[in-house]
């Protein structure tokens, strides 16, 4: 490559110039974006598999598109997703299931919030990760953040036009393309001469979960008073 | 939205964080709970940055447990506390622009039908006697004069709590506020009258102090909405700090209200009557049935 | 404002267009005139540039004449067509930002009180129902909410004539209109009810079929507003070009709404009939004394 | 004055640069704009005095702050303007009673308008003409009007700060500052050996007046009918 670099693994500082303001045009379809520059979708691809098989924790960020089962095209696709992580050496997975703030605090190694994606990254020390099945809007805003704040290498596999501000941002990107550059993983893993057999990442570390089902009012503290008729009390009916 | 999107990608179930695969396994999606059963699921909002003792908290809790279908709701809140609950939810949430909620409801309703035209998507707006009753005013009244189909909740804490304590139209007669030193002027607005006369087909007044009459009076709300037209509930939601309230004593502030100017009030038009009655009729049926089982 | 303000310079009399010298005098200023005079002395507004056969123009022109203090009065007006022949007139006029008016008049008015403590100055919106019941309509209400002392009357064209023809809420149910091709879809707004939900002290809905009922309207609304808080008309001021009325029918249009959904309608507050009695009294009294003299 | 000019009579073009914006700026106490420069007071009271005396149709603009009696100080200002009227040869009064716009069409010969000061000053093929008693921000917008569309020369009697778009511009001006102009003017009227008697300058044009009291409701056209009860017809109270 002759020309520049423009869209690097940060720290780039608080507010970076986006990626679009910068001169980076969107691929057209077949072709891919890898740091600003539009290129063959191989050559990306091998890149970004470079990064997840050498940097430190790899890791997958689903979002809400691929982790809900809302129809056919999804659930392949979620499926597309576990088999590439199978053949990434210690690759995580850690999800986005959807964008509502966290309040008081996120659990920084069970999910990822593209409000502030740096506490889970900065966290797990994740440097090279996949955006899969986010909403671009989210995406954007994530991409964004993460190259200003962290060393992280991000890439985008986008089912709509790509990404600016990723590193690696290929398009269209359905069931079937993930097993493509999965296929792409594999032959540059064995290039590079790393050997890994096929497993699935570790589960989530929130689970194993609380048996619901046991837990009773009183455990609602200070509210509980209000749920539970007390002693003479009649509750009314509405009419 | 619709009981799919709750439904986890087969082989991601373990990679979800526990608090989904709760509100997928233990929550309310596809099923219809009783709010007297809270605490035994999982509920669609827990976790918020609402003060402690706030009232408000307490009602959108239990209004979340209220819901007939939250797979299909869209809630819409604007500027003030509720909000931060209400943002917080497993329930899609849009942030109208200040005074905005009903105009932004009204085309998402209008929206939602036409796209979905063989499903009930339920929209609900919750917002302060500010957003709703001051600087929304028209928005709100223009979308019950229109008829539009959706349930608007003001929670009426009775001042500008967000902003440090401006007197809001609801706020009592002759109340002093922290940037109200004067004392109000004039009368707290009769919101409930003024959304019967703007053509609300169920209208409710109620200081939340049953849960189980928070929770009926919500969802006949909701199910009014679907089939006639504009319904609103005006819930009494204390403001804690601005009406210095201490905190223990914030339900039995809410009983005094109630037996005073909050006392429970519903009325609906005769279609709407007839037609809750009939649901309300099959329901016990249905639950008389499955005990006999 | 005030009667030194109609009183020309000595030496300017001969300077000044004859219009000008008319109005002072033989015009109302510092008299008190009776409607059914009009033609027999100079009129506060003459010449405007509303369309022909306009019934807005007739009302404005009534208007007038009925006011109890033409020197001690401010109009507000808005866009919209009535406001063409109030920026005419020989009154001090306002123009409000459309939907503004009536936050306006409650500054104007308390200013007014401030600066002149000892004199009564009447403030007067005048606006079409589009300012003031559809885009004013969140300033309208808590105008009356806030009982603002001033009077608001609302020129029902029932159309924005001004803008080719789009429905207001104030149109009715079912009609069709250059720019609502498909019938409007809900009722019109029930304004007279929601005056006094909102506090106003005198309402009176009227289609303005007899200059000495509407004079005697607006006097109350003025006389009533400036001791006890706010006061509403609402008038049918038809639109013959967007309702395709002849020129020629529009006083029988008024007559056949008058009888169907315009029937005159007056209320007040206790207080205010009382008041009102008192003076209207005392004023077939002097009335009475004088004729004997 | 070696400055150049910068508030000429036009007709400067449709929206000529406002004199403020030309870096005019409003005389302090004691002193006066000529052609928009600061000067002493009697150097611009001799122009303004010299334009009155030698342009055509010398014509006083007064306002409403003083053809109507609201005060002592007006009415001795009014005296004022007539007594410097009657010193101005075959000087025309033309007053602009208030601001309301005049539709269908002004009297141009009978008044003059803020809003279209033009239509008066082209009618009567006005060359100088005196502001005075006209409240700024209309006064404001008349002057730039009038030096956009005609070669009228303004001299502005104000009562506040001035007018930057005014050839001549007093401050200050109450009854006594006319009277003190009055005797500039009939100085300068000496000096250019222009013979006058004293006299007040004809009426307005559109008196005499009708007799209103004689007027019938009939005279009332269409609308008549709407006034007068009809046959049969009874007209209720409101109660």
């Amino acid at each position: 490559m002759d020309k520049e670099k423009l869209i690097t693994p940060g720290p780039s500082g608080y507010m970076p110039t986006p990626g679009a303001f910068m001169g980076v045009e969107l691929p057209p379809p077949g072709k891919a974006l890898l740091y600003g520059e539009i290129v063959d979708e191989e050559t990306a691809m091998r890149e970004a598999a470079k990064a997840m098989l050498t940097r430190r924790n790899p890791t997958i960020f689903p979002g809400p598109l691929v982790l809900w089962g809302w129809n056919a095209g999804a659930m392949e696709k979620a499926k597309a997703v576990l088999e590439l992580a199978m053949e990434i050496p210690n690759c995580r997975i850690i999800p986005m299931p959807d964008y509502r703030p966290k309040y008081p605090k996120i659990d920084p190694e069970a999910e990822i919030n593209p409000n502030h994606p740096n506490l889970t990254i900065l966290h797990n020390k994740i440097e090279a990760c996949i955006f899969v099945g986010v909403h671009c809007h989210y995406a954007n805003l994530s991409l964004r953040m993460i190259r200003a704040g962290t060393n992280c290498f991000t890439i985008a596999l986008c089912a709509e036009m790509g990404h600016e501000d990723a590193m690696v941002s290929l398009r269209d990107v359905h069931a079937e393309e993930i097993r493509k550059f999965k296929d792409v993983l594999v032959q540059v893993r064995k290039e590079l001469g790393i050997e890994w057999e096929p497993k699935l990442p570790p589960e989530n570390p929130s689970l194993p979960k609380e048996d619901w089902t046991k837990i009773s009012p009183l455990d609602f503290g200070e509210y509980a008073a209000l749920l539970m008729p007390r002693k003479g009390e009649v509750v009314e009916e509405s009419e | 939205m619709g009981l799919e999107y709750v439904k986890i990608s087969p082989g991601f179930e373990k990679y979800m964080p526990r608090d989904y695969v709760d509100l997928v396994t233990f929550g309310q999606f596809g099923k219809q709970v009783d709010v007297m059963q809270l605490g035994q699921f999982k509920e669609l909002v827990e976790e918020h940055p609402m003060c402690a003792g706030c009232y408000m908290a307490y009602f959108i809790r239990v209004f979340y447990a209220a819901l007939p279908n939250p797979e299909d709701t869209i809630v819409l809140g604007t500027a003030g506390c509720a909000r931060l609950a209400l943002s917080q939810a497993a329930v899609p949430f849009i942030y109208g622009n200040y005074g905005d909620t009903n105009a932004v409801a009204s085309g998402l309703k209008r929206a939602l039908s036409i796209r979905f035209p063989d499903k009930v998507k339920d929209v609900v707006v919750i917002a302060g006697d500010g957003g709703l009753m001051d600087i929304g005013f028209g928005m709100t009244m223009h979308s019950w004069f229109r008829r539009e189909k959706f349930t608007t909740i003001m929670v009426d804490n009775e001042v500008y709590g967000n902003t440090g304590g401006q007197e809001s139209g609801m706020s009592p007669k002759g109340i002093q506020l922290k940037m109200a030193p004067k004392g109000k002027q004039f009368d707290k607005i009769n919101a409930v009258e003024l959304a019967q006369t703007a053509g609300c087909v169920y209208v409710a007044r109620i200081s939340p102090t049953n849960p189980k009459r928070i929770a009926k009076v919500i969802r006949r709300a909701i199910l009014a909405a679907r089939e006639f037209g504009p319904t609103f509930i005006h819930a009494y939601t204390s403001c804690n700090i601005e009406y210095s309230i201490p905190t223990r004593e914030v339900l039995a502030d809410a009983r005094a209200r109630e037996k005073k100017d909050f006392k429970f009030y519903e009325w609906m038009t005769d279609e709407v009557k007839e037609y809750l009655e009939e649901i309300e009729r099959k329901e016990k049926e249905k639950a008389k049935q499955e005990v006999q089982k």
